[in-house]
């Protein structure tokens, strides 16, 4: 069923009672081409682009909750492609350019809403860094432009110019930089993909991978034994435990990153920014509710949640940043489990397992990355062969001495 | 866990009185080790999701580095002790 | 050439030197010598056994076998020349008297404004009398010593002292806590 | 009229009239109302608009589940958006106003969305919007954003304060109703120290609007005599206004205590709220039971409430909020509700019973309809009647208020915050927490128990077992007498069949029945597919009231049990809490501390500019008369420092003692060069390294003596460096004989540099500074004349002659002040951070913007620093690496534009001569730029591919970030003084 505003009316008209479901409920088959484990934002992508633009018809995703439960649908939602390296940058502009024709693509409107992203900086040598970064975004072709103060004061004049105890002297902007409705793209994706024939498989876990041989035949799950031909491993926070089962050695440690909601208010912030003197990032929801976060909670975890001293921390950026947020009240707190790679960069790579492929390591920019990832990921599982712009994201590049490192924070996750 | 922690040495304290650097149950290698096994131990993490020992520094206490032993799920710890292989003689 | 050069206090010209102290009360020692000693390794007990046997000096736990050392009627010199006399070889002794700003906070109310910057439970059954710990108030990592029922000492960096100060009037807003040099 | 005051009753103080406004209209009310009994006893039922079809919503409820009657309190930057009328406690010159309505709360423009509401099922807008690409921001977008939100954020700087504080105890009580009075009494005797929280202004819970009396005195009065013996009690902290609204590891609660926000004018002493964080041995949650709204064709229209707030309102308010109300239940606590209002002189127009029968008992006189339901209501702003049907027959009813009651669902909410899931009670037809250990028990109506006795009893007994548990002895309970009450019984009824209007859910997001059978149909049946595709409990009241029927009607439509369907995650938090409490007092100018240097007072007297450098503020230069631009002051300050002398403030930098037989071992690991054989007496430049073989930091460390050493490290990594040195000492070599100390606090350091440097420094110092007697790296404590003591360091950032000062910080200034003085016939000055950034770019010397954490010791020149001779180091592993050491790698070089009036700055990329800008292309970047007023040009360090290979080739400094290319000179980066003659004077 094709989504237009026709359909609206003619549905409405007809009490809404003959939408048909968005993907299907398949039972598992005995066998796949390609399997997916993970039906978030990647997994979805990944195979919605394997039987689109690669030709793969029989695959399916495996995912153990409900499709999009994981980090796809709790994060704070921003889109950018703002990088510094080289390894980075190319990748994350062609996942912009992805998002810019995602919503016809996928018939599905994921409110991808350009609204510009504005980093702040706070000290002549963040502001050099960024010019560094600014340039590099040209390099790669991507705009981006320097704002200095006065600038900044005009567009947001709410930020703490006055009084701040880290002044704001200037911010990179990227326009095309904005936010997209997170639940919708794991939507968009998975109801697209199920109509290119994926089987969308939900409460589904993995239990095993089946080896034989040096390749991997298949996997063990919660619904009996699937076999594949290929297997892509897209579980993000759980990346470590599904690659255990196949016995990878991964540089992933898994930590919580908290997010927050707040009530629902008219209109006030209409860009996303964010904060140069600590890790605060913020942006209004359609719905009005003020979406933000900050830092991990740096400790392992495996839990969708964290600590009060976390929230108060990111709360005194928040306000330093925007002395009027100080009487929003927040809504909702909650967590998401990030696989932080120790240079802060992510992983699209074969694996020392000739059919078993790797998507891991997306920190908390996972997100932004959905739709490149899920195309570099069906280039690399459908040809056996890296897209160029995910050449750098090896799982190799640690031992052979080529990280990707943004923060410069070295191989210690909880500092990137 | 991550709320208070029971410092071996100061008592029961608030997390941010710590900072969290990662896996305590790495070993630094023999400088003769092979390249695998320095990798390994600079790069590459077991991340359980259970229980798992991690190195904390009480920062605004004693500057111990202690060994956390807790669950990455439930966030219960079982024990924290000094860092130091070493059984330190506390003398408070 | 001068050759006396003024030892200037870092709160000087921030705490006013004679005012009379209200029911809740902050003191800045303008003087004070503060000195970290620090336990070779495998003499942690025995310096802690000399440091409780001279009831001149007041050591301050921080960490295993690491002291602070206070003494408000030596001079810095004497005072260290004094540990380093009485631990020898076993303890490293390290002046810290310019590096250290010590305050003292008195008062019924002293606890219920200290709990407001430290997780630390302030409960006379859980921090008595002569008990002291490194502890973090607000964002700034301070020494705290229960001296009295109502009274701490605060032992803090040089640098963090103008902050501290600030953020321990705030605390105390409530019970217009006064501060003052202590004479 | 339709609502009203009672003549009388009503725990409200009739003496204490106050006046508020609402909308600008003035209005009476009492001390001890909230605002919404205050609003109802001015016959203002309707006070907001719904989120999406903007329709006309009144007062549901009495407490924090209110879903409708959100205002705006205050004015400008004192406004509180979305603020719970239910829960604001009035005070004299409250000053509200409705939201989401315009131009009045009467007639609201966007009410027309109702009639387009079969075009906005949910998630519509998944499915539109998407012609043309380019539409979406430009106009629909906008259009969205439009209607987004309820209350207006202000978005000025808030004027009040915040604060926080900590609490401790054995027991942590959620809740002062009757199970949370009596679990604190039992406790409070037994000598625990006790924390009894509760949200409401008052405490007394439930116990505020009970009509059973307790040892035979009304339950508000047996309330106030608990809290009477428990304010008596040393071990017993009471707390009203105080949400707990988060648990979190370990038993520590978040709490909140709005402390002024109840006066008018709040007192500058006080914050407005406080956060609190309560680490609690045990806790036990006492926050009762939240009755259901029933899904029934109408069910939004203003009058229509929860039948316990009538209750409330009029026993604890004194309210009526109707004239004629009718009660429509599927259990035993409607006929409760009915019995308080004809206690209280209120007509009730019926009961409507969903069940065939009940033992219930209606108050003589009131008509029951049992097998009835309501399928839909009738009046436009106010609820007029209700159209009842029983067995097929229709009849319409008049009223002006209806009370729902469609069972009880336990406030699980903090239970099940930190990963329980709440499971089904078949015979309770709810949800309850499960056993969550740790500490932490739920009792009374929050763990299902309904009836009076029971809670009290069930509040004592849980305390005593946590009170044994922790070693304490208890006595027997001392149990009040209350008459024994059944419990209130219903079944389930999650949606009325027969609706003839819409049947709202979840009443802020407008999610009605229909929008759910959507979700299912489109296979977004999971519960929290449906929560995220319809909305539903995503508004400010989360679910409180709409969550358990959507749980039920999504299982109903399935035909399971709501125990397959479950609930959505309890988060954080239970109540919204403002950002401004959980920053407290760090924000503005107190974000972080401030670190004075022991100069500073020195620095501004001599006219220093001053930047934030991590926590220390720092000279950035000094300004002297006349100078129009800092470029002046600088380009002065640096040619004065290579003429003749000048001064800085080096104290920031971080320094760290070591001590023991071990410390040359140590540092010898810790640094990737060598350190076993520095001689006493001797400085050596240390590069730090990381495990991966990147630079980490770097310094100058000093042998004082055989066993003595001071580190020194950058200003930004002194912490850093420090905790890594007791990571080394501490957890890799704990066999190492060394202690260290940082000594950061108790130094001022200064550095004294240029030609004339000697001669000043001499003046002061007793010791001999020649360069026979303190050659270049030098190190020692030397003697001051005068006799201070003080170390000297002759060390060099500016590649001058130059020596650091040390002196105990106290006498910093003064020693400063002596340097000038004697310094000033050789034209000394004082210099800043720009001055000694241009220098040692000069010199070519690298600070963190070189060292970024991506350099290896050879990209910045260092190569040979890397001692082949230890067997260990920090970082000598990984240094060998295939990329650390390629040939390609970006090395550190010098820059110097072509043309010599051309300006170069940092952040710009190299591209090769003609080559085209792209990441492939990419050949560097410029890590720090300036103008050399000795040189007299800009000049720069950067990082090019290779680059030491390449002196002498031209490359173009590509700036498209502003505009600019400049075409320039690869050179070494030591662009002064390359033979190092100038530092050996």
């Amino acid at each position: 069923m094709r989504y237009s505003a026709f359909s609206i009316v003619k549905n409405a008209l007809s009490g809404n009672v003959n939408w048909k479901p968005a993907w299907r409920q398949p039972e598992p088959k005995p066998f796949y081409d390609v399997i997916i484990v993970g039906g978030g934002g990647h997994g979805l992508a990944t195979a919605y682009y394997l039987a689109k633009e690669f030709g793969v018809r029989n695959i399916a995703v495996l995912e153990k909750g409900y499709l999009g439960s994981g980090n796809v649908g709790r994060n704070t939602t921003i889109v950018r492609s703002n990088y510094m390296l080289p390894g980075n940058e190319p990748f994350y502009e062609f996942s912009m350019k992805l998002w810019e024709g995602l919503e016809q693509d996928l018939n599905y409107n994921a409110m991808l809403s350009q609204r510009g992203i504005i980093n702040l900086f706070h000290n002549d040598g963040q502001r050099d860094a960024y010019i560094r970064r600014g340039n590099a975004m040209w390099m790669e072709g991507v705009p981006a432009e320097l704002l200095d103060r006065a600038a900044l004061r005009k567009m947001l004049p709410y930020l703490n110019f006055d009084h701040a105890r880290f002044p704001i002297i200037g911010g990179l902007l990227q326009k095309r930089g904005g936010t997209a409705r997170h639940d919708a793209v794991a939507w968009g994706f998975g109801r697209a993909a199920d109509k290119h024939g994926v089987d969308l498989i939900q409460n589904c876990e993995v239990t095993g991978i089946r080896r034989e041989n040096g390749v991997v035949t298949g996997v063990e799950t919660s619904r009996g034994f699937i076999g594949c031909g290929k297997l892509g491993l897209a579980a993000a926070g759980n990346t470590s435990r599904v690659g255990q089962m196949a016995g990878l050695k991964l540089p992933i440690e898994s930590h919580v990153l908290q997010a927050f909601v707040t009530e629902g208010l008219k209109p006030a912030i209409n860009h996303v920014i964010t904060y140069g003197a600590g890790h605060f990032y913020i942006s209004q929801s359609d719905k009005g509710g003020l979406v933000f976060g900050a830092e991990i909670d740096g400790y392992n975890s495996y839990a969708q949640r964290g600590n009060l001293a976390t929230v108060e921390h990111v709360m005194e950026e928040g306000v330093t940043m925007i002395p009027g947020l100080s009487r929003a009240r927040v809504l909702r707190s909650w967590g998401g489990v990030m696989d932080m790679s120790m240079d802060g960069s992510p992983i699209i790579s074969r694996t020392p397992i000739d059919n078993l492929y790797l998507n891991a390591g997306w920190c908390y920019g996972g997100f932004k990355a959905t739709p490149a990832s899920g195309w570099c990921f069906a280039h690399l599982i459908a040809k056996n062969e890296t897209h160029p712009v995910a050449r750098f994201l090896r799982l190799d590049r640690f031992e052979r001495g080529y990280p990707i490192d943004e923060h410069g924070a070295g191989p210690q996750p909880n500092l990137h | 866990m991550a709320s208070l922690i029971p410092c071996p040495h100061c008592g029961i304290r608030p997390k941010e009185e710590f900072s969290i650097r990662g896996d305590a149950s790495l070993v630094r290698p023999d400088p003769e080790s092979s390249d695998e096994t320095w990798n390994d131990y600079v790069h590459i993490r077991a991340n359980p999701r259970g229980r798992y020992r991690e190195h904390w520094q009480h920062v605004a206490g004693c500057r111990r580095w202690l060994v956390v032993e807790r669950d990455t799920f439930t966030h219960e710890v079982f024990s924290v002790s000094d860092g130091a292989v070493r059984p330190w003689e506390t003398s408070r | 050439m001068v050759h006396q050069y003024a030892d200037r206090h870092t709160l000087e010209g921030l705490v006013p030197a004679d005012v009379s102290a209200g029911a809740d009360h902050l003191a800045v020692a303008a003087r004070q010598a503060i000195v970290v000693v620090l336990a070779a390794p495998g003499q942690e007990a025995a310096v802690a056994h000399l440091l409780a046997s001279d009831e001149d000096l007041s050591a301050r736990f921080s960490a295993p076998g690491e002291w602070l050392v206070i003494s408000g009627l030596q001079t810095p010199e004497l005072l260290h020349q004094a540990l380093a006399a009485l631990l020898g070889d076993m303890a490293h002794c390290i002046d810290q008297s310019h590096g250290r700003v010590l305050l003292r906070l008195t008062g019924l109310n002293a606890r219920a404004i200290l709990a407001k910057g430290a997780g630390l439970d302030l409960h006379p059954s859980a921090f008595s009398v002569g008990q002291s710990a490194n502890v973090l108030c607000g964002h700034i990592s301070v020494n705290l010593a229960r001296v009295g029922d109502d009274a701490f000492e605060i032992v803090v960096m040089r640098s963090f002292a103008d902050t501290l100060l600030h953020d321990l009037r705030d605390m105390g807003r409530a019970f217009d806590l006064t501060t003052a040099f202590l004479a | 009229m339709t609502a009203y005051r009672l003549s009388a009753g009503g725990l409200v103080d009739r003496s204490a009239p106050l006046t508020f406004t609402f909308d600008g209209q003035s209005m009476q009310g009492f001390e001890g109302d909230t605002l919404a009994s205050g609003l109802l006893a001015n016959d203002r039922m309707l006070v907001g608009r719904s989120f999406k079809y903007h329709r006309p919503r009144g007062i549901v409820s009495a407490g924090v589940s209110e879903p409708n009657a959100l205002v705006t309190l205050g004015l400008g930057a004192r406004s509180d958006p979305n603020t719970k009328a239910t829960v604001a406690e009035l005070y004299a010159g409250l000053d509200a106003r409705s939201q989401n309505r315009w131009p009045s709360l009467k007639y609201d423009v966007g009410a027309v969305n109702g009639l387009l509401s079969p075009f906005l099922s949910a998630g519509f807008y998944y499915k539109t919007f998407m012609w043309p690409a380019a539409f979406w921001e430009k106009v629909y977008e906008p259009i969205i954003r439009k209607a987004a939100g309820l209350g207006r954020a202000v978005l000025e700087r808030d004027p009040e304060t915040y604060e926080k504080c900590w609490a401790h105890c054995d027991l942590l009580v959620i809740g002062s109703g009757p199970t949370g009075l009596m679990a604190a009494l039992s406790a409070g005797r037994a000598g625990l120290r006790v924390v009894l929280a509760d949200e409401g202004f008052r405490h007394g819970g439930s116990l505020l609007s009970e009509t059973t009396p307790i040892d035979g005195a009304p339950a508000a009065a047996f309330a106030a005599a608990a809290i009477t013996e428990l304010e008596a009690l040393p071990n017993v902290t009471l707390m009203t206004r105080t949400t707990v609204f988060g648990w979190y590891d370990d038993n520590v609660f978040g709490a909140l205590e709005r402390v002024q926000k109840h006066v008018a004018t709040p007192s500058a002493k006080l914050p407005v709220e406080r956060l609190w964080r309560i680490a609690a041995r045990r806790a036990l949650l006492a926050t009762g039971a939240e009755e259901r709204p029933l899904v029934f064709g109408g069910n939004d229209r203003p009058g229509v409430m929860m039948a316990g707030a009538l209750s409330t309102y009029a026993n604890r308010y004194g309210v009526a909020a109707g004239t004629s109300v009718a009660i429509f239940t599927n259990g035993s606590a409607g006929y409760r509700t009915a019995a308080d209002l004809s206690a209280h002189g209120i007509s009730v127009a019926a009961i409507i019973d969903s069940r065939a029968e009940s033992p219930d008992v209606a108050p003589s006189g009131t008509r029951v309809i049992r097998g009835g339901s309501i399928v839909d209501t009738k009046g436009k702003l106010r609820l007029s009647g209700l159209v009842v049907e029983r067995a097929g027959f229709e009849e319409i009813i008049d009223c002006d208020a209806i009370g729902m009651s469609g069972g009880f669902s336990p406030v699980i909410h903090l239970a099940c915050q930190r990963g329980a899931k709440p499971l089904w009670s078949e015979a309770l037809k709810a949800f309850v927490a499960p056993d969550v250990g740790q500490g932490f028990g739920v009792a009374g109506s929050a763990a299902g128990l309904y009836s009076l006795p029971a809670c009290l009893r069930d509040g004592a007994d849980k305390a005593q077992a946590f009170a044994n548990d922790l070693g304490f002895s208890t006595s027997p309970a001392d149990l009040p007498v209350v008459g024994a009450e059944p419990d209130p019984s219903f079944t389930a009824l999650w949606y009325v069949a027969g609706a003839k209007s819409k049947a709202f859910v979840d009443f802020q997001n407008d999610v009605h029945v229909s929008d759910l059978g959507l979700a299912l149909r489109e296979g977004f049946g999971h519960v929290e597919h449906a929560k995220r595709y319809t909305t539903n409990g995503m508004a400010t009241d989360q679910g409180k009231l709409s969550g358990i029927n959507a749980t039920g009607l999504l299982a109903a439509m399935q035909g399971i049990s709501p125990a397959d369907v479950g609930t959505t995650t309890f988060r954080p938090f239970y109540t919204p809490v403002p950002f401004g409490a959980l920053a407290g007092t760090s924000r503005d100018e107190h974000a972080a501390p401030k670190r004075v240097s022991p100069l500073h007072g020195w620095a501004a007297r001599n006219g220093a500019v001053f930047i934030d450098s991590g926590l220390w503020y720092r000279p950035s230069w000094f300004a002297r008369a006349g100078e129009k631009t800092w470029r002046e002051s600088v380009d002065r300050e640096v040619l004065t420092v290579r003429a003749n002398v000048g001064l800085c403030d080096v104290s920031t930098l971080g320094k760290i003692e070591v001590f023991g037989p071990d410390a040359a071992e140590f540092l010898n690991r810790v640094y990737c060069n060598p350190f076993l054989k520095l001689p006493v007496g001797k400085a050596r430049y240390g590069l730090m390294l990381r495990e991966d073989g990147m630079v980490y930091d770097d310094g100058t460390t000093s042998r004082l003596g055989p066993e003595h050493f001071v580190v020194t490290t950058t200003t930004a990594l002194a912490g850093g460096v420090l905790s890594h040195m007791e990571y080394c000492a501490q957890v890799l070599w704990p066999d190492l004989n060394l202690r260290f100390c940082s000594v950061s606090d108790q130094w001022a350091q200064m550095a004294i540099a240029g030609p004339k440097a000697r001669l000043v420094v001499q003046a002061l110092v007793e010791d001999d500074v020649s360069n026979a007697a303190f050659p270049f790296l030098a190190a020692k404590a030397v003697t001051l004349k005068g006799g201070l003591k003080g170390r000297l360091f002759r060390i060099s950032f500016s590649g001058e002659l130059a020596y650091e000062l040390a002196v105990p910080a106290g006498y910093g200034e003064a020693v400063a002040d002596a340097l000038m003085e004697a310094g000033r016939a050789h034209g000394i000055c004082a210099y800043g951070l720009e001055a000694l950034n241009v220098l040692r770019i000069e010199k070519g010397h690298v600070t963190h913007a070189e060292l970024d954490g991506r350099v290896t010791p050879d990209d910045v020149g260092f190569g040979r620093m890397l001692s082949s001779q230890k067997a260990d180091f920090i970082g000598k592993r990984l240094s060998t690496r295939f990329g650390l050491t390629a040939a390609d790698r970006m090395q550190m070089v010098g820059l110097k534009p072509i043309e010599k009036d051309k300006d170069i700055r940092a952040g710009a990329h190299l591209l090769r001569e003609g080559a085209k800008p792209s990441t492939l292309n990419d050949q560097g970047y410029v890590s720090s730029a300036c103008h050399s007023p000795v040189l007299g040009q800009f000049i720069a360090l950067g990082f090019l591919k290779s680059g030491r290979e390449r002196y002498g080739e031209k490359v173009v400094i590509w700036d498209r970030l502003r505009g600019e290319e400049t075409l320039a000179e690869v050179c070494s980066p030591v662009f002064v003084d390359p033979a190092n003659a100038r530092l050996n004077l």
